[in-house]
């Protein structure tokens, strides 16, 4: 059974309170809070082991790159990687786009090109695109979602065309929660020899991924959006892209040999990885990932699942709530207006109550204007939260509307 | 009033809510009661674009002082904006463009003025003072 | 006076022996070792108050988003920079350099163009330009340097052509440890209306570094080399740069408005920020930069000095030692080899003895190409180090040398 | 002897080594007596590029058994080689192939083999494994 009294104690952080008021995280999908496996695995390498990785003959250099190393390989298992080298470190869920937007885009994207992308798409996985084809002169096509927040497949067998040159899809949609049938997607696409990304954002920690059995190109995730610290994320991808593709910065730790005249590049992952990475970033997350094995996938997600169940019925109480994203499946992410109250508001005061959500457009504009609303609030739900803070969140939503009108 | 004197006047007001909830219904009392902008009002210029919430700003210049009117499509910061308007309104861009407006710290509403909120409101003070300085500006020009 | 034992009870990874003899870190310019408030305020930050930063309506994400843009006006201040929006986040100086050569590179070289890179430049300041020369069929001159590991002005003046779009130069050799002139360079650079980028990897924890008196255009360095977290870095830039250059990355946090058909972007520093940085990482920099100047910079900087000297005193007792950089002014970097002894070689069994030094080219082979040497044994001294380490150190070269005759 | 008991019989040998000085005194040994290769077999095809020493490796086919022959620019390194070359030289492609090699990490040299030091010794097992491979397949395809 799962035990979020236990769990809550693995979090510092929970235990607080903000304005004399119990402390309420409901912003788990802008960051999702550390437990203390993290933080003292970041402590212990800051305090003993700290020491630049590669290369070093010294032998706290040889204890951290083993760490680094083998973290590469905690994260290739949760996401049934088998070959570990297709774990490319970067910097977030941003950073892992902006290389295949340049590094494939180099290499394969041409005057002409098209890109297929989601209306549901976070603009982490639309500007690099814009930016892209601005450079190569090609284009993006958009595949609509309907109201409830779900795409057809259908629809997109009918945007592939002989120009399509990738397609970008999320995994999980962080402002509607929608889980998207990420493995049937892919097929069409490689049923066409489109190869495709996923951004993995808000899929990695709420769902279970495994990537050899979608059989994605390119997955991107960020560390801190599951449980691990800030300036660390991940690209899978396959080898054969990785190969082909040119590499993204150039520095350090990555090249073989360098003169003026030429540069001969390390494989990857290393070719990917310039300079001094974020190797403490690196080895928490993989702390991160390793504590929400242990506290079991299963039982984790399944309770997210019952909250966001439990959460959904509730605000269905309030008079004038208006749910955003009513796909079949979805994650813990809860979007919602109040007829006549903005969504600022509604979230300067549940702040004052200890509840913290997010408000805004959640950076994905489109969808916002898919809506024709200026933004939601969100609540995103996490493991550690309980059906208690639910319900005091709720009281807050009927506090809101009593004070509004 | 001076600015100054208003701005005491409202820290006095606000002394009396011992509770952040009475303080937040004050201020959307405040908000619903602002003057609403005459459409016109509502423009491209006039807008004061944050990420969170949309702010306008108006201003008027009538025997060499500056007449404010706003508005924002969140309440409590039409509320905040109609504090800082009965502050500012009325006095000369000289006393505008000098003015300390200490007292939404002083009543513990520094947070919604931080730059990290994008709610508009810190742009609406900075462009508060460009209106001063502009008519400043143009007054010394004219004399 | 500075107080080395006082010091060193703030660095908790140098109070522990490897194998079995007490540690000494002589790596510093690999990484440097953190403080323990750099330490505490990272575990604060997780503990109490880490929440995303930008754009949250509720308390806590106020609170980091304040004490990540006060940990930029600390920065600022350090390097003598007015307007703290000149500094923007990044990875680390790789990352930083990437940047400027891909926004910069994107918007004002073009085919034929020239940009000069001294001899001594690091991998990071090399790779980048190569990789946007390749693009753009630009070229890189290179500004040799003499045997003791010197640039002449001169030189450099007869490199400068009506072609040459940039000029990057080190502010100190990560091999040679030579402080190059940056104020002279920028004002010949200037002169010829040229604009030079300033790697400083090697230079902000080691030399005052005043960028308003230096004026140079683009400045780099790594958090995790001066004594703050790792993932973290800096890129100083005009504004008038900031505001010309099409930002690096697209994401979110870096727009004010995204449409399929258009993206407008915000101001710089965050046209540079894309998607959630490493606020943790920069929060934490910030303090290592506080915790700097509160120890003194003055006193750091001459006692660094100090070390220096004795070590390179007392190394040449050593028969058959070459020192490479022998530099009128140098940080406290000291390259050799010993006569017939092979670095790795040298460099294991320091390991042995307790010592760690790194070995190789140190990612600068054309330094190494300039000798005819596969690289060095490089000893980085920082101000946590003592003149008793650096006996050990000597004294386990003189082991060494007995043990390979 | 079998290729396990060679390896039994070094690990026998650094038993009595108890300091780290001892054990590298003793590799160091090893690698000055290691036979140098002809300037021949110094060649690019059989270089092995580390980042930090280089390693060369070379292989003779005779009689349906290998010998490898190698150098280092690193003693310590060549002197680990040495004992590497002294376990698998002389025995079949199909013997060495599937060797587990562990005498390494029972004498404390793991580390040396870290992917992470670059010193060419994981890449020059790496190559021996392939040659064995290599000529593996060779004999069978003739027999
Ligand atoms: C002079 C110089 N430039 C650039 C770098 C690269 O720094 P980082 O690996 O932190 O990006 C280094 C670090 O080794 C350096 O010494
Ligand atoms: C779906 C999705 N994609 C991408 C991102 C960007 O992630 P990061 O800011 O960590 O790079 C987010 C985070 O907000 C997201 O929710």
């Amino acid at each position: 059974m799962f035990d979020v009294q236990k769990v809550r104690e693995d979090f510092p952080i929970l235990q607080q309170e903000i304005y004399g008021k119990p402390f309420v995280y409901f912003d788990n999908g802008a960051t999702t809070q550390k437990p203390r496996v993290v933080l003292d695995t970041i402590t212990r390498l800051y305090e003993i082991e700290n020491s630049n990785i590669h290369r070093g003959v010294h032998h706290l250099s040889t204890v951290t790159t083993e760490n680094y190393e083998e973290a590469r390989k905690i994260i290739a298992r949760y996401f049934h990687v088998e070959n570990e080298k297709e774990i490319v470190y970067t910097h977030g869920t941003t950073d892992s786009i902006n290389l295949v937007a340049f590094s494939f885009g180099e290499k394969f994207i041409h005057e002409g090109d098209e890109i297929i992308l989601t209306e549901m798409e976070h603009h982490a996985n639309i500007v690099p695109w814009q930016m892209l084809c601005e450079r190569k002169k090609a284009h993006i096509k958009v595949w609509k979602m309907d109201d409830t927040g779900c795409l057809k497949l259908d629809d997109l067998v009918n945007l592939i065309t002989e120009k399509t040159k990738l397609i970008g899809v999320t995994q999980v949609s962080n402002v509607l929660g929608t889980v998207n049938p990420v493995k049937e997607i892919t097929q069409i696409a490689h049923k066409h020899e489109v190869p495709i990304l996923i951004d993995g954002a808000q899929g990695a920690q709420h769902v279970p991924t495994d990537l050899s059995g979608i059989d994605c190109d390119f997955y991107a995730f960020s560390g801190h959006k599951i449980y691990g610290p800030t300036g660390i994320g991940v690209l899978y991808a396959k080898t054969k892209w990785l190969e082909e593709m040119p590499p993204y910065q150039g520095g350090g730790d990555m090249i073989l040999s360098v003169t003026f005249d030429h540069t001969e590049y390390l494989e990857a992952p290393f070719k990917f990885e310039a300079g001094t990475t974020n190797y403490i970033g690196a080895i928490g997350l993989g702390a991160a990932i390793q504590y929400l094995r242990n506290i079991g996938l299963k039982e984790v997600f399944e309770y997210e699942d019952q909250l966001l169940a439990y959460a959904t019925e509730k605000v269905k109480e309030i008079p004038g709530l208006r749910i955003y994203g009513e796909a079949p499946r979805k994650v813990s992410i809860l979007s919602f207006l109040i007829d006549g109250i903005n969504a600022y508001d509604t979230g300067l005061i549940l702040d004052k109550l200890g509840v913290a959500v997010r408000t805004g457009h959640h950076c994905a504009q489109p969808v916002a204007d898919h809506f024709g609303i200026a933004g939601t609030v969100r609540a995103s739900f996490s493991f550690y939260n309980t059906f208690e803070e639910v319900d005091h969140f709720v009281a807050g939503l009927h506090r809101v509307v009593e004070m509004f009108q | 009033m001076t600015i100054q004197e208003k701005q005491d006047e409202i820290i006095e007001e606000f002394s009396i809510y011992e509770d952040w909830m009475d303080k937040y219904s004050y201020l959307i009392e405040l908000g619903k009661e602002l003057k609403p902008l005459n459409p016109s009002q509502h423009s491209k210029e006039n807008l004061i674009e944050g990420c969170v919430s949309r702010v306008w700003l108006d201003a008027e210049m009538k025997e060499g002082k500056i007449f404010f009117s706003a508005d924002s499509d969140a309440i409590i910061t039409k509320g905040i904006i109609a504090l800082l308007i009965k502050v500012v309104s009325g006095h000369t861009p000289a006393e505008i463009k000098d003015a300390d407006l200490y007292f939404i710290d002083k009543i513990g509403l520094r947070e919604n003025l931080s730059p990290t909120r994008a709610n508009g409101l810190l742009a609406m003070i900075k462009r508060i003072r460009l209106y001063a300085l502009a008519y400043d500006a143009k007054s010394k020009q004219r004399g």
